[in-house]
């Protein structure tokens, strides 16, 4: 049965049948017990699942991401909300030298069962401070997996496998999409969790994209056709692995690769995704691989300067029919 | 005290509460955006500290400072400017309402990140020791804000190198919709600074006097560079976490119960020169009314007229914030640019 | 206490001095690279405190965590291949020295990031405490690990929510180069735990004894359901911080001071069943004689004889252990490809 | 005059100069006084300028970086030394939340001369947690700037410059460099902090890298001369930002990039210097760049496979000859 659902409506859902399947499964982070999670993402599974499997904690990130790990490590399973990508910053050694490195360091000894969760991007005038997009900064860690889920059925199909897997991974979501609708159809059997999807076919370029960069990139591309131009829009829905044979194929039919992504473009994930691709399909490319990124900025308070600091649908318009001129 | 200084304190409280009601209407009504944390409530504190403060001293804030920058003297204007992310406010609209900065002033900034104050403070107190000068560093953070690690790593460093820092914790009782209790193994905040040796006090952080003499007394301690003070001021906040938070996590008794004790309706009442009506007496809480008649025993030094003059000015003072922020330009692309490269002198890097 | 427990306390004590010893000079002729931190000086913690744990309590330990695993029941042969890097290692030769881990008897692995153990600990106490097992996690750290924020945000989530969890501080004064009043504004570990409730002692870390007895108490209330405790061992180290470090930062003094106390010294002392020499006496140090006396009173148990015994057994099986290091096969690189997917399970990714 | 001197006593020097010039200096990290450095950089400062100007600190990276950064507000020029940049994991929140933000989110009102140093990147034996390479990480920042000095004189020159600067900037140092000799003039005038440099000239291939690459790079193109290829090797000396000009400008003759990075190739510093060059060189190009770079695997202890893991001359061998052949 599809019904439509907010993204946080998804995520609930995927929490709440984890939860309840499995005693091992439990939530942490600031204020998803009583409260309800500051995006409504553990709304109600407090009362049904009290307080040791919904854990409220202290403002300690650092630490109750590493106590995750450890609770891992003795067969917990437990899902950490950090509330925006932004406090990451202070859970990165237990993300990146504890949860990626343990299986490995101690010789494929331990389980490491944790899901990370965090929305990452640019909201609504948060300014600087919480305007993060970390993306490649977990990419570049061997150990790690990530998901960034653009529509409510990944969300609810991603997270529930990544609570069912025993590696640890990250599922990075996005404060603008909680609240957009989709189809959610809890029966369907789920693809690979890194698989990617073409959203949208085209013939002229391939626009690979992810998370809430996704929307915007449909919309230009509709508005493509009008100028001609038929663009394929590819959601990785995955940052690691990347899932290049999706891509190669692409490329193979529209010759010409726009990655459109939301954090600044310097060093950011669509270097790897670019760079990747064009190792892969060198040959197959009649122009150079672009990237419409964010400026090279902090993001900005002021709310036209933000909206300016990330791509646009006229950014996406203007890049593609550029790749597109002879 | 001063009658002088009683007055002033009155009108900031007072600015402080029309500024901030003032502040959520123009979010209501879309001309503030992003996270906006009010501190009706906890005027006191804010008041009661920074008129204790000299203007050599530094202030660090946090997201939650629009108050603690009216009283050090950035002018509403600009304030209200910040705000609303125009071009004249006092971060030139890059910071908001979250990233307050007055160089000038001293206002060392409002850091939104938990937990962030901790070392600004304790760097600059470092300066400040260094260098020794007669100069304090104001570091002010919530209850939750004392559970992350930089809380403890600061405190130590402050106390080890004796840094003149006066930490300021104001404790409302809450992170977000957690209850102290529930974030904290010890929630008598003052006791955790024991840890590192720094003398620290709690204090009735409903009550202006006892804040503006207790920060008095500590500033003179530091100042005698007798190292880091701690204090903590029991206080509460009227309106949610932020506009986004209705705050319906708290129980209706709670709420009532501390409105009872509003520092504003508490402040004015200490200043008024005549003896209240019973309904005035009522309206400021039965708590209150003990510590007031106490108070106007040493002579009250305020009339009901005075008291509305005030309040006139006051409200023209946000009514004038709130025209030149609508007013004020925004700023553009090269300004953000600017910014970023402020400190680049010409340098020509490749 | 039981003559068994005497003997084997003894007998962890030789082999850790003797193990560690070798260890320093398998590094000096090139078999062992990268950090190596030794722990002569400290056996008294590492055996008190093991000896009177439960096989299934869980054991958490840092870099310096060789004879932690040995105590902990990991034989010589497969530490000894771990810090070789060998496939036959403890960690497959993937973790070394600083990274020496043990599912199966429940030791938790070595953290090289200081301040790391302090949540891992946690999240196993936590797992504990929700299923509502009788056991217990120890958790090591060392004096400089304190004024890591992860000690402060730990502790404080052990508190409060009474997580069973015994934090060892192996308080040895020094942060490598950096003597203990130079890095901690508290310099007694144990008055730090106040800021969170936590019941914590100071016990001498050179009397074996003394630590296993304390170890047992504190292990008892948190089985009780009592919540976490913190005890602060005082010792010594009598190597540099690593074998890249000739420790020359430490006065000479000091280090003869604690020379006196060698703990296995007077471990061998207490546990004779002859009145030693007074060559004997001399050679374990002037405070530990009288202490040692006391002990004697009760009687001995263990001749010279059994004494040479256990040394000539201890130095075969650290000679066993090289030879095995020595002997084993060095893993693949396909042997780390299956350690970093170990929990891939067959999941298809893509 | 020329000398013959190790990498950490050109930063020492440097350190001693600026230390010596300007009373705002301070010098903070865990060792870096009485000890006089693990790394021997900081040696007999603290005996010359005292506990004020060199400061021993706790283990409190997350606190004495921000320290700095608040220092550095009211106008001392801290340089911070982190003992390994394996513990930046700790301080990325001064580093990328506050150090290069505050100016911007300010509108400009504070200076933020800035110096945070560091070792990365693959010792000897030190095992995964020890064996971080971040530089994406940072590349990533708006508002940071990164060197990487390769030789005793880069690291004399980029130190003093970054002090001088103020800005905030984060010298990334390598480990197995600080014993490195080479000489160091110190009257010599600077290139500007982030200018590149050809460090042989070669008409077959452009093998661009840095830091500890340098050395193993050059190695292989002195033998690449004996299969008949000359191979022009670049030193970035900055991964922030980067001089794409000297770059281009080898790619017009040689037709052909090689990137040479020792940090994990999936989403590393490699991929946006293959990425940013065939965004701007595609059209000069006659084959696809490519990377050599560390394995996706959590760095090993046991020493072959830690030498297995990160390149080696002979694989900047192979790939180079893979990329001349037609
Ligand atoms: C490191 C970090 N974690 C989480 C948050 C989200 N957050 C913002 S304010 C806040 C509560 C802070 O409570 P407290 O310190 O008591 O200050 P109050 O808001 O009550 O004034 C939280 C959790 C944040 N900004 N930074
Ligand atoms: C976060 C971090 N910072 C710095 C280091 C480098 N380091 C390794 S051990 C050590 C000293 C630790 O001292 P202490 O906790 O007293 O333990 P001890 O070595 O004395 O047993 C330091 C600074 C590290 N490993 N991790
Ligand atoms: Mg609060
Ligand atoms: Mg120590």
């Amino acid at each position: 049965m599809v019904e439509q659902v907010y993204y946080w409506q998804a995520l609930n859902r995927a929490l709440d049948i984890e939860l309840a399947a499995d005693e091992s499964v439990i939530v942490l982070g600031e204020d998803v017990g009583l409260f309800g999670g500051s995006y409504r993402v553990t709304d109600g599974l407090y009362a049904k699942y009290g307080e040791w499997r919904l854990r409220d904690t202290p403002i300690s990130e650092g630490s109750f991401t590493g106590l995750a790990v450890g609770a891992a490590m003795v067969g917990l399973r437990p899902v950490v909300e950090l509330m925006t990508i932004n406090f990451a910053l202070l859970a990165l050694d237990p993300i990146i030298n504890m949860a990626a490195k343990v299986p490995f360091m101690s010789g494929g000894q331990f389980p490491m069962p944790l899901v990370v969760r965090m929305p990452g991007g640019v909201a609504k005038q948060l300014a600087a401070q919480h305007s993060q997009r970390l993306e490649q900064t977990l990419m570049n860690v061997p150990g790690l997996r990530i998901a960034v889920p653009a529509t409510p059925q990944d969300a609810y199909w991603q997270l529930r496998q990544a609570i069912r897997s025993d590696e640890p991974i990250i599922i990075l979501e996005h404060e603008l999409l909680y609240f957009s609708k989709g189809p959610l159809e809890v029966g369907l059997e789920a693809p690979p969790m890194h698989r990617a999807q073409v959203r949208r076919e085209g013939t002229d370029l391939s626009i690979v994209t992810y998370s809430g960069m996704l929307d915007v990139s449909l919309r230009a591309a509709e508005q493509l056709t009008e100028k001609g131009i038929e663009a394929e829009v590819i959601d990785l829905r995955s940052l690691r692995p990347i899932d290049w044979d999706t891509c190669s194929a692409s490329l193979e039919k529209t010759h010409r690769l726009l990655v459109v992504e939301e954090d600044s473009r310097f060093a950011g994930a669509g270097a790897e995704i670019a760079a990747g691709l064009t190792e892969r399909c060198f040959f197959n490319l009649d122009a150079a691989p672009q990237r419409v990124a964010a400026l090279e900025l902090p993001i900005p308070f002021n709310a036209s300067l933000e909206a300016a600091s990330i791509p646009r649908i006229a950014d996406i318009i203007a890049a593609a029919e550029k790749l597109c001129s002879p | 005290m001063e009658s002088d200084l009683l007055k002033n304190i009155l009108r900031d409280m007072l600015l402080a509460r029309a500024f901030e009601e003032r502040a959520a209407q123009e979010y209501a009504t879309g001309n503030i955006a992003g996270f906006l944390h009010l501190y009706p409530g906890e005027e006191a504190v804010a008041v009661g500290v920074l008129r204790a403060a000299e203007p050599a001293d530094y202030i660090v804030s946090t997201y939650r400072e629009h108050v603690h920058a009216l009283v050090r003297g950035i002018p509403a204007t600009v304030v209200m400017a910040e705000l609303f992310g125009k071009k004249t406010g006092c971060s030139g609209g890059m910071g908001g309402s979250m990233h307050l900065f007055d160089r000038e002033r001293r206002f060392m900034g409002g850091y939104a990140i938990v937990g962030e104050t901790f070392p600004i403070a304790t760097g600059i107190g470092y300066a400040i020791a260094l260098r020794e000068q007669p100069e304090a560093v104001i570091c002010f953070f919530g209850d939750g804000a004392v559970n992350q690690g930089t809380f403890h790593e600061s405190l130590n460093m402050a106390a080890l190198w004796k840094l003149p820092v006066l930490f300021v914790c104001e404790n409302n009782h809450y992170q977000i919709g957690t209850e102290i209790h529930r974030h904290s193994a010890v929630t008598e905040v003052y006791k955790r600074a024991s840890g590192y040796r720094i003398p620290a006090q709690r204090i009735d952080g409903m009550d202006v006097l006892a804040v503006h003499s207790a920060t008095q007394e500590a500033l003179a301690q530091i100042r005698a560079g007798n190292g880091p003070q701690l204090l903590e001021f029991e206080t509460y906040r009227f309106r949610g976490h932020s506009m986004a938070d209705p705050g319906s996590y708290r129980p209706k008794l709670e709420i009532q119960a501390y409105e009872n004790e509003d520092p504003v309706k508490v402040a004015i009442a200490e200043t008024l020169a005549v003896y209240p009506s019973t309904e005035q007496l009522a309206a400021v809480g039965v708590d209150n009314i003990e510590r007031l008649q106490g108070h106007l025993h040493s002579g009250g030094q305020l009339t009901l007229e005075q008291l509305a003059a005030i309040k006139a000015e006051v409200s023209e003072e946000v009514e004038a914030a709130v025209r030149f922020a609508s007013d004020s330009a925004e700023p553009t692309l090269a300004d953000a640019e600017a910014a970023l490269t402020c400190n680049r002198r010409g340098e020509v890097l490749v």
